[in-house]
């Protein structure tokens, strides 16, 4: 199949699927590597970046996706006036980051970065999918250990938690 | 000092310190530690009254400053030998240390979850597609030659559990359930036990409410389940007929 | 706003509606006349012809939307066909199934309940006469009602609407 062929099969597996789609489904239906998958998304993501498309696709974890562009936003806005999705609170933004970043994480350890309690904050997340049981850490009590679900990387449409890691900061 | 921000403008006690650092360009590798402290301590006093959960959090933070800059204020330690208070010297840490980097991980992770609003924030102006259906895609995919209305009875009942469980979120009206389902399963079962053989529609009298309707559904289904019942159909659109099972 | 832009716009319109738009609320959202409007879909359908390209965009009297191209569906049905029939027939069950004690009942209806596009499953039951238009709602667009057909009622052993009465679930 040559690469054209590709493409055009791709967009519309993704059209058709709605949700983000594996790597490893579409390389396995396409045929081809996921090296080559991964390339021919980059080419994509090029063709989509012209002024006359109102879509695109990005890569979330192990996934790829097709969206709207942001700039349509207002016009989607007026024609289907999309509901409002419950913002996060800071609370639940920090807890997130910390657990993004030291997963698998106790409860306990959250607490000591945070300096407050979060069990709250840590049901909401749970609740909204965001986060999620992973295991038990090996010592007294048996603590649970959380992370952060594929749900997560799409809700921040990241293509992967690395991408925050180079976030500078300055004291 | 103008205490003019709310307790609840901060996400905990590492939050306010850091808001207080901020605010008084303090450098955070080398804290006035009593300056802060009383800092802290005035913001506190300032505030009028304290959720008991959150002023926990904030007095834990009290004590630690306070013990810091007792710390801090102690006289170095003494010792006859002049290598060992070299050592000594050297062992003991800064106080302030642990603070400085609690506050600093903490910061770290605060400005990550402003990254994380900003992206929030952009991913609401996007959206994605709602998945096509699938079953157009096989050929004769939507067969019902194996189903009949209990399995249509059972998928709709499941459906309208769903959507009820919903409505009860929003509207947060509790009822109280007036027909427990423990209570019709063992109703249809008594009356099949004494018929042994029915038609299925007969379960159902004229005069029951949709709830009785549904739960006697949901019993005849929970009894097939249960091994208790049979249900057949002699020919397409004929009466459906329960039976007891018999038990061997 | 030029015509690139506009097409964008459009493309982006119809991909997060899942479904079709009437010209008219088109028009009035870009702010351009209806001719101009299809003059812009006449151009998109040439660029969608492109072999890189998995969509497409058609009328459908006076709506326009987008819809996969036939040629990706082996592909589709190779990614996204559940693991058993089962699970198949129970997505199209479900439909069938809340069009008849809802009925009648719009297309949207039935999405926002099942979550997924259901157009091609409602012309499948369509063309199985298990279910048929009713008549129009009076709402915006005025939407098809759908329902149940006779044969599908007598089929599940129920000689009327009228022994669906007291089951229907009218909120």
């Amino acid at each position: 199949m040559d690469r054209e062929a590709a493409k055009g099969i791709l967009e519309g597996i993704l059209f058709a699927a709605g949700d983000s789609v594996e790597f490893k489904d579409l390389s396995k239906v396409l045929e081809i590597s996921e090296e080559e998958l991964l390339s021919l998304v980059e080419e994509m993501k090029q063709e989509y970046n012209s002024q006359n498309r109102g879509i695109m696709i990005s890569r979330v974890g192990e996934r790829i996706r097709l969206t709207t562009k942001a700039e349509v936003y207002p016009y989607i806005e007026k024609l289907l006036k999309p509901q409002n999705r419950n913002q996060l609170s800071k609370a639940a933004l920090e807890t997130l980051a910390i657990i993004m970043f030291k997963q698998p994480v106790t409860k306990a350890e959250i607490e000591s970065i945070r300096g407050v309690n979060v069990e709250k904050t840590l049901n909401s997340l749970m609740e909204r999918n965001l986060i999620c049981e992973v295991g038990r850490l090996d010592a007294p009590g048996r603590p649970i250990l959380y992370g952060t679900t594929q749900e997560c990387l799409e809700y921040f449409g990241l293509s992967s938690i690395e991408e925050l890691a180079d976030i500078k900061f300055d004291e | 000092m103008a205490l003019n921000v709310k307790l609840e403008a901060f996400e905990g006690p590492l939050d306010l310190l850091l808001h207080l650092i901020e605010k008084n360009q303090i450098n955070i590798y080398d804290i006035p530690i009593s300056e802060l402290t009383d800092q802290y301590l005035s913001y506190l006093e300032g505030l009028d009254e304290l959720d008991i959960d959150m002023a926990s959090e904030f007095l834990l933070m009290a004590a630690t400053l306070l013990s810091i800059k007792s710390r801090m204020l102690l006289p170095k330690e003494r010792t006859e030998d002049a290598r060992e208070e070299i050592c000594t010297a050297l062992d003991k840490e800064d106080p302030r240390m642990e603070l400085v980097e609690k506050l600093i991980e903490y910061k770290r992770f605060k400005m990550i979850a402003e990254v994380l609003k900003e992206k929030e924030e952009g991913q609401s102006k996007i959206f994605k597609r709602r998945p096509e259906d699938l079953p157009f895609l096989y050929e004769g995919g939507i067969s019902i030659s194996e189903v009949d209305l209990d399995d249509l009875i059972s998928i709709f009942a499941r459906i309208i559990k769903k959507g009820a469980v919903e409505e009860g979120q929003s509207s947060r009206t509790i009822l109280k359930d007036p027909l427990p389902l423990r209570i019709r399963i063992r109703h249809v079962y008594k009356t099949i036990l004494k018929r042994k053989k029915m038609g299925f529609r007969e379960f159902f009298k004229e005069n029951f409410s949709k709830l009785e309707i549904i739960m006697t559904f949901l019993a005849i289904l929970e009894l097939i389940k249960l091994n208790r019942i049979k249900v057949y159909q002699e020919q397409s659109f004929g009466e459906i007929t329960v039976t007891l099972k018999e038990v061997s």
